[in-house]
């Protein structure tokens, strides 16, 4: 078998989960658990070794692509969409880390997911949500890429509200789809464009093509499929969905963030650079508010009070590295960020989602502490995930976050990278915070005191309660800031997670320390860099940096995220005196409190939705269409009825009226005749 | 004095052209006598009902050997000129008399039911069906006025026909003062075009006209505006509509459905063939005085049914408004209106008679039918529901009915002529129209879970006899037979109207 | 079977015979009333099935045609054909016919009635569909209405007398300046030939070039009110919420799915022919009633209380999209509007079953009165999601499919419109998303609890449609391939008659390549 | 003399005619109409229509006008008619018609009202009585109606037998048909 | 002076106005149908009238219909007359109105 038949086996890649999707949403229930979780992550794990395959046959083909069209999707007017597949060492880069660390995810979820009474569905949905994912990435047109993308719109709105009972969770899933698709729209009508500019959706078309695109057109084009990107990546306007995505079972959180849905931002625009490349000003646009997001949604981070919710901020900001990366055309870079990200935010999340799991449900930080005495495998994990976010050399984050700042630098985009700087210090902190919460200081969740019968905080919570049962006060676990601490509920003590958990983990984790070899800034060693190379060929390259320079804007950045865990070490190391007092939240005073509520956007556009939007869309349906239009048409009816009655009137009964009915008709008749006979 | 008489110059008589009319009044004199001579034997009644039977078929049957004569050798003017039988009247004389035996089936089981045997209703019949026949081929103003009158007194006789309701009476009164008050005024016409002409033959005052110009056209405008009114009259063109709904609803149900079918045929024809023969080169003048007539009897016939609560009264104000549909074909002047005039009573003639049937069939002692009344009868009396909803809908001009044939003839006989707007009028006017068919049809077809108290009893028993079962299918039978194959009726109208009508 | 096999006759006659049949069966046998009612409806499935097998994919014109004189002194006459773009409505309306009676179960008062009344409604909407005969085509359009009022009146919710007439009289007055339009043309076109016909062929052959541009606007404009009417568009939509609020459950498929169809339908296949310069002249109009019905019917259909209502406004919604699809004038747009058509009818058709199971079992379609429904019912609940995101245009669905196609189409020409009607696609997943999320999310309440999952019946009625949509939305190239060749030709006749060309995206990308080499 | 005669007889036939609308008393209404005919009998007489006036008198003035006479005996309805007018406008709008109508008609006829062709069914005899040739034109042009006319009498004769026979007791349904317009009304659903 | 034919038709025509008015004001249904015998005696004036104005017998004969279809009517008309309101008191037209909507 040569490589290029090999190539053309790529389908199987995502085949691989969607026959687990199908499979297990027909059969899961009755396979029941734990084997639904087996299947759906064997067919990963295939689908992972097929991407190890791949990625061997990719490097013995010349060029680095290879285009697999499986059939015709339709065919309409010049517009002919083929569903088939694009290897390249982008998506191949892609596909690998996203089956390895999907596989991972799915074997943890099989023992988080215990007990739940949807098991095989959760598999069924994650397969699909990966398999989505796999087609996005591996599409070979921005059709192809689309139908993905939306597929992990589908999932992850199935997947956040996988717990739809709670009110939280549903309306999570539907708000996560929603904001989404606002990007999707950008992402149409950018394809759009693309067709009526370029007469074509293949990328094998349509990104040579790119640069004969007028600048205007370029610049549209790219900032509308950027537009895509801020939704699915969670930048900033759009990122309001991500932090309440959490409402979904830790898995698939992880999934979210490490790597299936969030990243599909950053690929479409290293897929479709030569937009970006092909405009001025568009990378400008991208840098800023990749830059910006990055900064803000750190400083957010800042003060949360729930373990997921600051890795959720956390994510936001890292991507908005990414993002921040690709703006200065940094592409290689910010691939590697992804690759890195991937292996430490699975690993913080499964970690997370462990500690969550071996507490009995419990989100809130601040009711934790010292939780490596009961946990250590995760405990170990979660830190070296730390370090490996918070830029300590030699982790896998020093070395992706440090090209990319150094990329901007050298862009000249100081603001740019002021921002990034400045956030890789927040980092530090706010990550140090968390540890230091979770797992070091006092143990807090023994003096909160318990209050019986708060069963609902149990995760999974709801699902296998019986139907019917009231809704509680506490219908998410998830802790939003302001809120005092939760009652915490606890038989026992807090226990390290099953192997199967725990091993997922460790596995991970291993990989953020280590990931950094792919692209280490040396001569030689920038595996990764190469291996792209022949995608990004196009981009005009900057002048490389000189090693001295880079080595001290490296000593900047990476002094202050050792600022920042400093600091966190000396506000936390002994945890907290008092679980409803947080001293990062004191010392910041009113701007804590701007930081803990999100600069207050999401809860501005909440209350926009639910004030002036929902009183304006009433007004439209209750006030234009039914009273207003349909008045109108009704009005007419009334109109007839009214003057049936005055017919009825005149219908009097009296026959010497029907009379004078008859002497006007003459009379007006004769006027007629009149003005004919004499005019 | 034989001398004398012998040197009077009798007119040439064509017995085949008369011969309908004298066997319609045979019949009617026949159980005149029968009633005089023998008062009191049960057999009276059955004997009228044959003899009456009798004469419209006959009569019927005289109008085939007319027709083929007339289609072969053209018209026979007869009667010195006073009578014209061609395609036109032939037809027009078929509507009569196919209206007529359908009304005297119905009437035949409906005077047995109400206690109002009565062989003089059957005679009156008669003489006005005579009345009409002699109007469909009429060819002299006099002649129509006449006939006019023929058809009308008999008329008024039967609306009041009822002696115990005081409705019936009352729609007689009316009937008859506004008669009388229209067929003065439709004689003054008749006096004033005489004078402005000479004549008042309608072939004469066409050649006339067409010999010379009237330069002081005053009078003969104002004597056809005249005559306009009077001939409105009788069909129930707004202004001059006003005893329509009093009267039918007031009359006895199949003197309604006489009334609605084979007068408006007769009239029609009289108003059609004295402005298409004597006047169509004063169409200028005409033509919009009618278009204004048509216009405004569709818009007050539909709205005006629009909050009736009484069924027959509802379907008084419909034929006004179906009036108004003929007159568009009317007021097209062309040979394609005439056509469709001719196609649209025919089938307004069945689809009317089949509604009256039902109401006939439905109506209480008092012969009230409020629409109440009517509701879930599709439970109680499905055949009798779905017959009238489907004469509902045929009127409406649903598709596939002859309603719907009708009216496409109609339109297409103003569009052809040009008069959008009155297309337009028109159509909407059946939107308007079928808005209260509809209403009646929901009645009928709401669910009656016993909740209505007014439902008799004895209505709800009753049971469809021969004749008015005979009726209904024929009137169906034909509604739906034109709807779907019209072609045979398009032509017979067509080559009834082939050509010019003198 | 040979060729010359009056198929289309047959599909129209089939369920006429059936509905025949089913009025001599007594009352009393309701079992043998709906085994009539299948036997009719899954023999016309049966002809269509015929029909889509032997119907030549790769040509324009008109197949199986069949022409009998029917009124000789008008001009009218039997003409009946299918192509591209009608072939698929007539499959659709076999299917839906077929499945709604599957779903139709629950009634049983007046059985015979409602089946009657039913086929009778296929009967003529297959005529509509087939009928080439401007007269003939307006007699199916209109007595479409009267088994369908008869559907929602007899058999429908408690305002059923009031929708029912505002339905009627609606499409009704809509209709009553079509059939003037179509006799005007005639009548011009007899005035130039001296030969009165109806025939759409040879009135497209003359219209063009016989009719002054005022006229052919006017014209245009009579019959685009009657077309408004039934897609509906904005401003003349208000009947389609009661209508479809109080039908019965198959008679609000029926409604939704091949109805509303007959208005956009009736734009493709007269007003673009007989009217080119018309239509491009006029388009702006319709793309602006579009779009705005696109935002608005999705604006207004989140708002509304009760489920069915909510569907019903979404139609406004899709339906902008099919309307705007088609008054692009592009291959993408039609080719878009067209497959839109079909797609929304299977989707909304889906969602509208599903809502009759939820009425079948508590009797009210009001969203606040359910709760957490997924838990309970979880294939209802997963059917009903499905549904919702076929609906909302989730690629692999069908109806991503039709709509990416006419905004892509609309696009190419009138880009601010497309780039509105693209936001519309965000709108739909908003008031889906929600009523989904009211009435299957959440705890259950104890009414919800005590609902019953969906049965085999309703299944047998839900799954085909869904299973063909997301077949469409995976492999629509079928389907593409048959209705792309009429589209074209339309196209070609709108160019041929007006000086409006279809902008070659294709030529533009030669021109670039060239562009670039020289770069 | 014959202007002489013409002003006396139109005045007198003017105030019948006048006279007949307002007399109160339907008998004098009668009486007056005899008046009004009579005049008109002397101007046929004027317009060598003898026998027109003959008949007119006979059949006319006698016959019919005692036919009134009886019935308005009969219906005792020989007394004083209220003078007022219970229909609004009805008087002014009748009054202001009829005046409408005339002056449309005198506007029309502006003075040349005889414009059509002469003697089409012969000439009138200047001496002499017209009998004869107007009995002529009846027996031959004018025979189809009067044919029909035939019809007609028999058609009166019946119909006045018809209704004037006191058979059958008359239902009063007055106050039920009121009854029940009001509750048609109410079961009326609201539509529309 | 000579009386022409216009006079006698100016005549004729305001006796039929006459008669139309009185119809239209009178409340008696038995004056009301005077007021029509008014009218049709005015036609007949104006027959006559023409008959001598345009030298024709027809005009004349005509005049003989008229008084046919009037008696007809009288005899018809008074029956009706007496069936209706034998049983009421009056004859007032006013009074008839059963029948109206």
């Amino acid at each position: 078998m040569s490589s290029r038949d090999a190539l053309d086996l790529v389908w199987l890649v995502p085949a691989f989960p969607i026959a687990g999707a199908i499979f297990l949403l027909f059969f899961g229930k009755r396979i029941g658990e734990p084997k639904a979780g087996w299947i759906g992550s064997g067919l990963l794990a295939c689908s992972f070794v097929w991407s190890v395959v791949t990625f061997f046959a990719l490097r013995d083909v010349t060029p680095r692509a290879h285009v697999r069209n499986v059939f015709d999707w339709f065919v309409s007017g010049g517009l002919s969409v083929k569903v088939g597949f694009l290897v390249d060492p982008l998506s191949v880069t892609w596909i690998l880390f996203v089956t390895g660390v999907a596989t991972l995810i799915h074997v943890f979820a099989i023992g988080y997911m215990h007990g739940d009474r949807r098991f095989g569905r959760f598999f069924a949905y994650m397969n699909l949500f990966v398999a989505s994912m796999l087609v996005l990435v591996l599409g070979s047109s921005f059709l192809v890429t689309f139908l993905g993308w939306e597929g992990v719109g589908l999932c992850s709105y199935l997947l956040v509200g996988f717990w739809f009972e709670r009110n939280a969770a549903a309306t999570a899933s539907k708000k996560a789809f929603i904001t989404t698709r606002v990007g999707d729209f950008g992402f149409m009508v950018a394809m759009f464009l693309i067709f009526a500019k370029l007469g074509s959706l293949d990328y094998s078309t349509t990104l040579p093509g790119a640069h004969t695109l007028a600048n205007g057109t370029a610049t549209a084009i790219a900032l509308l499929l950027f537009l895509g990107a801020i939704g699915k990546s969670a930048q900033f306007p759009l990122h309001v969905w991500l932090p309440d995505a959490m409402e979904g079972p830790t898995p698939v959180s992880a999934l979210i963030h490490a790597a299936t849905m969030v990243t599909a931002g950053v690929f479409i625009v290293a897929r479709a650079h030569p937009f970006f490349e092909a405009s001025g000003a568009a990378g400008e646009w991208v840098a800023w508010i990749g830059g910006f997001t990055a900064l803000a949604a750190a400083t957010v981070a800042l003060v949360q009070p729930d373990i997921k919710r600051v890795l959720a901020y956390s994510t936001i900001s890292q991507i908005g590295y990414m993002i921040l990366a690709l703006g200065v055309k940094a592409y290689a870079a910010a691939v590697f960020m992804v690759v890195t990200h991937a292996f430490f935010k699975a690993t913080l999340f499964l970690g997370a989602g462990s500690v969550i799991h071996g507490s009995g449900g419990v989100q809130d930080m601040r009711v934790m502490g010292r939780l490596r005495k009961y946990m250590p495998y995760t405990a170990g994990a979660f830190v070296v995930a730390w370090l490996a976010i918070a830029g300590v050399p030699p982790f896998s984050s020093f070395w992706s976050k440090d090209e990319i700042l150094t990329k901007a630098f050298d862009a000249h985009n100081y603001g740019v990278w002021i921002l990034g700087t400045v956030a890789a210090g927040l980092t530090g902190f706010y990550m140090a915070r968390e540890v230091y919460l979770v797992f070091f200081g006092n143990e807090r969740f023994r003096t909160v005191p318990v209050v019986a019968g708060g069963a609902d905080d149990e995760a999974p919570p709801d699902a296998n309660e019986p139907v019917g049962t009231p809704p509680t006060q506490f219908d998410t676990p998830t802790v939003s800031y302001g809120e005092p601490p939760r009652p915490v509920l606890l038989t026992g003590d807090p226990h390290e997670s099953p192997p199967v958990m725990v091993s997922a983990i460790l596995v991970l984790a291993l990989l953020a320390a280590i990931g950094g070899v792919l692209d280490l800034p040396f001569r030689s060693l920038e595996a990764l860099n190469k291996w792209l190379e022949p995608v990004f060929a196009d981009v005009k390259p900057v002048h490389p940096p000189s090693f001295l320079g880079a080595a001290a804007l490296s000593t900047l950045s990476v002094a202050l995220g050792v600022a920042g865990i400093l600091i966190a070490w000396a506000l936390y190391k002994d945890g907290l005196r008092d679980a409803s007092r947080d001293p990062a939240d004191e010392r910041l005073g009113r701007a804590g409190r701007i930081f803990g509520h999100a600069y207050y956007f999401d809860e501005g556009i909440a209350a926009a939705v639910s004030g002036p939007v929902r009183r304006a869309a009433d007004w439209l349906a209750f006030v234009v269409d039914a009273k207003i239009i349909d008045g109108a048409v009704n009005g007419i009816a009334t109109l007839v009825r009214k003057s049936s009655d005055q017919l009825r009137k005149v219908q009097s009964g009296l026959v010497r009226e029907y009379a004078l009915g008859i002497v006007i008709g003459v009379a007006l008749l004769l006027v007629w005749i009149v003005t004919r006979a004499w005019g | 004095m034989i001398l004398a008489a012998a040197k009077l110059a009798t007119p040439n008589v064509n017995w085949l052209a008369v011969a309908p009319e004298i066997a319609l009044a045979g019949a009617a004199v026949l159980i005149v006598l029968l009633r005089a001579l023998v008062r009191r034997s049960r057999l009276v009644y059955p004997s009228a009902l044959f003899i009456a039977f009798a004469g419209v078929l006959v009569a019927g049957g005289l109008l085939v050997p007319q027709w083929n004569k007339v289609q072969n050798h053209g018209a026979i003017t007869t009667m010195a000129g006073m009578m014209r039988v061609d395609g036109f009247g032939v037809f027009l004389g078929g509507v009569v008399l196919v209206s007529t035996v359908l009304a005297l089936l119905l009437a035949a089981s409906y005077l047995e039911r109400e206690g109002l045997e009565g062989p003089e209703f059957l005679a009156l019949m008669l003489l006005s069906a005579t009345g009409m026949l002699a109007m469909t081929t009429a060819n002299d103003l006099i002649a129509i006025f006449v006939a006019l009158e023929v058809l009308s007194i008999p008329l008024y006789v039967l609306a009041a026909f009822d002696r115990r309701r005081l409705t019936s009476q009352e729609a007689g009164l009316k009937y008859f003062v506004l008669g009388a008050f229209s067929s003065a005024i439709f004689l003054y016409g008749v006096a004033l075009t005489y004078g402005a002409t000479g004549t008042t033959s309608l072939t004469g005052i066409a050649n006339f006209l067409a010999a010379n110009t009237v330069l002081d056209e005053g009078v003969l405008l104002a004597g056809f505006a005249l005559l306009l009114v009077g001939l409105g009259f009788k069909i129930a063109a707004v202004p001059f509509h006003m005893w329509t709904p009093d009267a039918y609803q007031g009359a006895p149900t199949p003197v309604t459905a006489f009334m609605a079918s084979a007068t408006k045929a007769a009239a029609f024809a009289a108003l059609l063939r004295v402005f298409l023969v004597a006047f169509p080169l004063y169409r200028d003048d005409w033509q919009p005085a009618v278009w204004v007539l048509a216009a405004l009897t569709l818009i007050v016939g539909s709205v005006a049914a629009v909050m009736q609560t009484d069924v027959k009264r509802m379907l008084a104000y419909s034929s006004i408004s179906h009036a108004g549909y003929i007159l568009i074909g009317f007021q097209a002047g062309t040979a394609r209106g005439r056509e469709a005039a001719l196609v649209y009573l025919l089938t307004y003639a069945f689809m009317t008679i089949g509604s009256f049937g039902v109401v006939t069939l439905l109506g209480a002692r008092d012969d009230r039918h409020s629409i109440g009344d009517y509701r879930g009868l599709s439970g109680r009396q499905p055949v009798l529901a779905g017959f009238l909803i489907f004469f509902l809908l045929a009127q409406a001009g649903v598709p596939l009915t002859g309603g719907f044939i009708a009216k496409l003839g109609v339109f297409a006989a103003a569009v052809d002529a040009g008069s959008y707007a009155l297309a337009v009028i028109g159509v909407l006017a059946a939107v308007i129209a079928a808005f209260f068919y509809l209403r009646v049809v929901f009645a009928m077809f709401t669910r009656s879970d016993g909740d209505v108290g007014t439902a008799t009893p004895a209505r709800a028993a009753r049971t469809i006899d021969l004749g008015s079962g005979a009726v209904l299918a024929i009137a169906a039978a034909a509604t739906l037979v034109i709807g779907v194959v019209p072609g045979t009726l398009l032509q017979l109208a067509r080559d009834a109207t082939f050509g010019r009508l003198f | 079977m040979s060729s010359s096999f009056p198929v289309l006759t047959a599909i129209i006659a089939t369920p006429f015979v059936g509905a025949l049949v089913v009025a001599l069966i007594p009352k009393q046998r309701p079992e043998l009333v709906r085994a009539v009612g299948f036997a009719a409806t899954a023999a016309t499935v049966g002809f269509t099935g015929w029909m889509l097998w032997h119907f030549k994919t790769g040509t324009a014109g008109m197949q199986f045609v069949e022409r009998q004189p029917w009124i000789k002194s008008l001009g009218v006459q039997y003409l009946l054909g299918v192509d591209g773009i009608s072939v698929f409505m007539v499959a659709l309306t076999a299917l839906l016919f077929f499945v709604g009676l599957i779903a139709s179960g629950s009634i049983t008062e007046r059985l015979k009635g409602y089946t009657i009344a039913m086929l009778t409604l296929e009967a003529a909407l297959m005529g509509v569909f087939l009928g080439l005969d401007l007269i003939l085509f307006f007699v199916f359009f209109e007595i479409v209405l009267v088994p369908m009022y008869f559907v929602i009146a007899g058999w429908g919710h408690d305002r059923r007398q009031y929708a029912a007439v505002k339905f009627f009289l609606f499409t009704m007055a809509g209709s009553a300046f079509l059939l003037v339009g179509i006799l005007t043309v005639a009548f011009l076109h007899q005035g130039d030939h001296h030969r009165l016909t109806f025939d759409l062929g040879t009135l497209t052959n003359w219209a063009p070039d016989g009719l002054s541009t005022g006229t052919s606007r006017w014209l245009f404009m009579a019959f685009f009110v009657a077309f408004a009417v039934k897609v509906p568009l904005f401003p003349l939509h208000t009947w389609l919420p009661d209508a479809h609020t109080e039908a019965p459950t198959a008679g609000s498929v029926i409604l939704a799915g091949v109805l509303l169809k007959m208005g956009t339908y009736g734009f493709l296949r007269f007003s673009l022919t007989l009217f080119p310069k018309a239509s491009v002249d006029l388009a702006p109009l319709l793309l602006v009633l579009g779009t705005i019905g696109i935002i608005y019917g999705a604006i207004v259909a989140a708002m509304q209380p009760n489920l069915k209502r909510v569907i019903a406004y979404s139609s406004i919604a899709h339906l902008g999209f099919v309307v705007i699809g088609v008054f692009s004038l592009t291959t993408q747009g039609l080719d878009g509007g067209v497959f839109t058509m079909i797609s929304h009818g299977l989707t909304t058709g889906v969602l509208f079953l599903l809502v009759g199971v939820l009425y079948d079992r508590r009797h009210t379609y009001d969203i606040a009165a359910f709760r957490g429904l997924w838990r309970v019912a979880p294939i209802l609940g997963g059917l009903f999601c499905a549904a919702a995101f076929a609906s909302i245009g989730l690629p692999g669905f069908s109806g991503f499919i039709g709509e990416f196609l006419a905004l892509l189409g609309t696009f190419l020409v009138h880009r601010p419109y497309a780039v509105i009607g693209a936001a519309g696609v965000i709108l739909a997943a908003v008031y889906l998303l929600w009523a989904f999320q009211r009435v299957f999310m959440g705890r259950p309440d104890e009414a919800t609890a005590a609902m019953p999952e969906i049965n085999a019946r309703e299944l047998l009625a839900v799954v085909p449609l869904l299973g063909i949509s997301l077949f469409l939305g995976m492999w629509p190239k079928p389907a593409l391939d048959r209705i792309e060749p009429s589209v074209k030709a339309l196209i070609q006749h709108v160019e041929n008659n007006s000086n409006y060309r279809q902008p070659d995206v294709a030529k533009r990308v030669v021109r670039r390549a060239i562009a670039g080499v020289h770069k | 003399m014959t202007a002489v005669v013409f002003f006396v007889f139109a005045a007198i036939a003017l105030a019948g005619a006048v006279g007949v609308v307002l007399a109160r008393n339907p008998v004098h209404s009668a009486l007056l109409l005899v008046v009004c005919l009579v005049s008109v009998a002397v101007f046929f007489l004027q317009e060598q229509a003898q026998l027109l006036a003959a008949v007119q008198i006979i059949v006319y003035a006698s016959a019919i006008v005692v036919l009134f006479l009886f019935v308005i005996m009969l219906l005792g309805i020989d007394r004083q008619e209220q003078w007022a007018e219970p229909i609004r406008f009805q008087r002014p709008a009748a009054i202001t018609l009829g005046v409408v109508i005339l002056a449309e008609i005198f506007l029309l006829s502006g003075g040349t009202w005889a414009t059509g062709a002469h003697s089409t069914r012969g000439a009138l005899e200047r001496s002499g009585g017209n009998i004869k040739p107007v009995a002529q034109v009846l027996f031959t042009d004018f025979l189809w109606p009067f044919e029909l006319t035939a019809a007609l009498l028999v058609i009166a004769v019946v119909g006045a037998v018809v209704l004037a026979r006191r058979s059958g007791q008359p239902v009063e349904f007055a106050d039920e048909l009121e009854a029940q317009a009001a509750t048609d009304e109410r079961d009326e659903e609201p539509v529309a | 002076m000579t009386i022409t034919g216009s006079y006698y038709l100016v005549l004729a025509a305001l006796l039929f106005g006459i008669g139309a008015v009185g119809l239209l004001v009178r409340r008696n249904v038995l004056v009301m149908f005077m007021c029509v015998e008014l009218m049709l005696n005015a036609v007949n004036l104006t027959f006559v009238t023409f008959a001598r104005m345009l030298n024709d017998r027809g005009g004349q004969a005509i005049v003989f219909f008229t008084l046919v279809v009037a008696a007809a009517e009288v005899a018809v008309g008074l029956a009706i007359i007496v069936a209706i309101f034998r049983r009421r008191r009056g004859a007032t037209a006013d009074d008839v109105r059963l029948l109206r909507g």
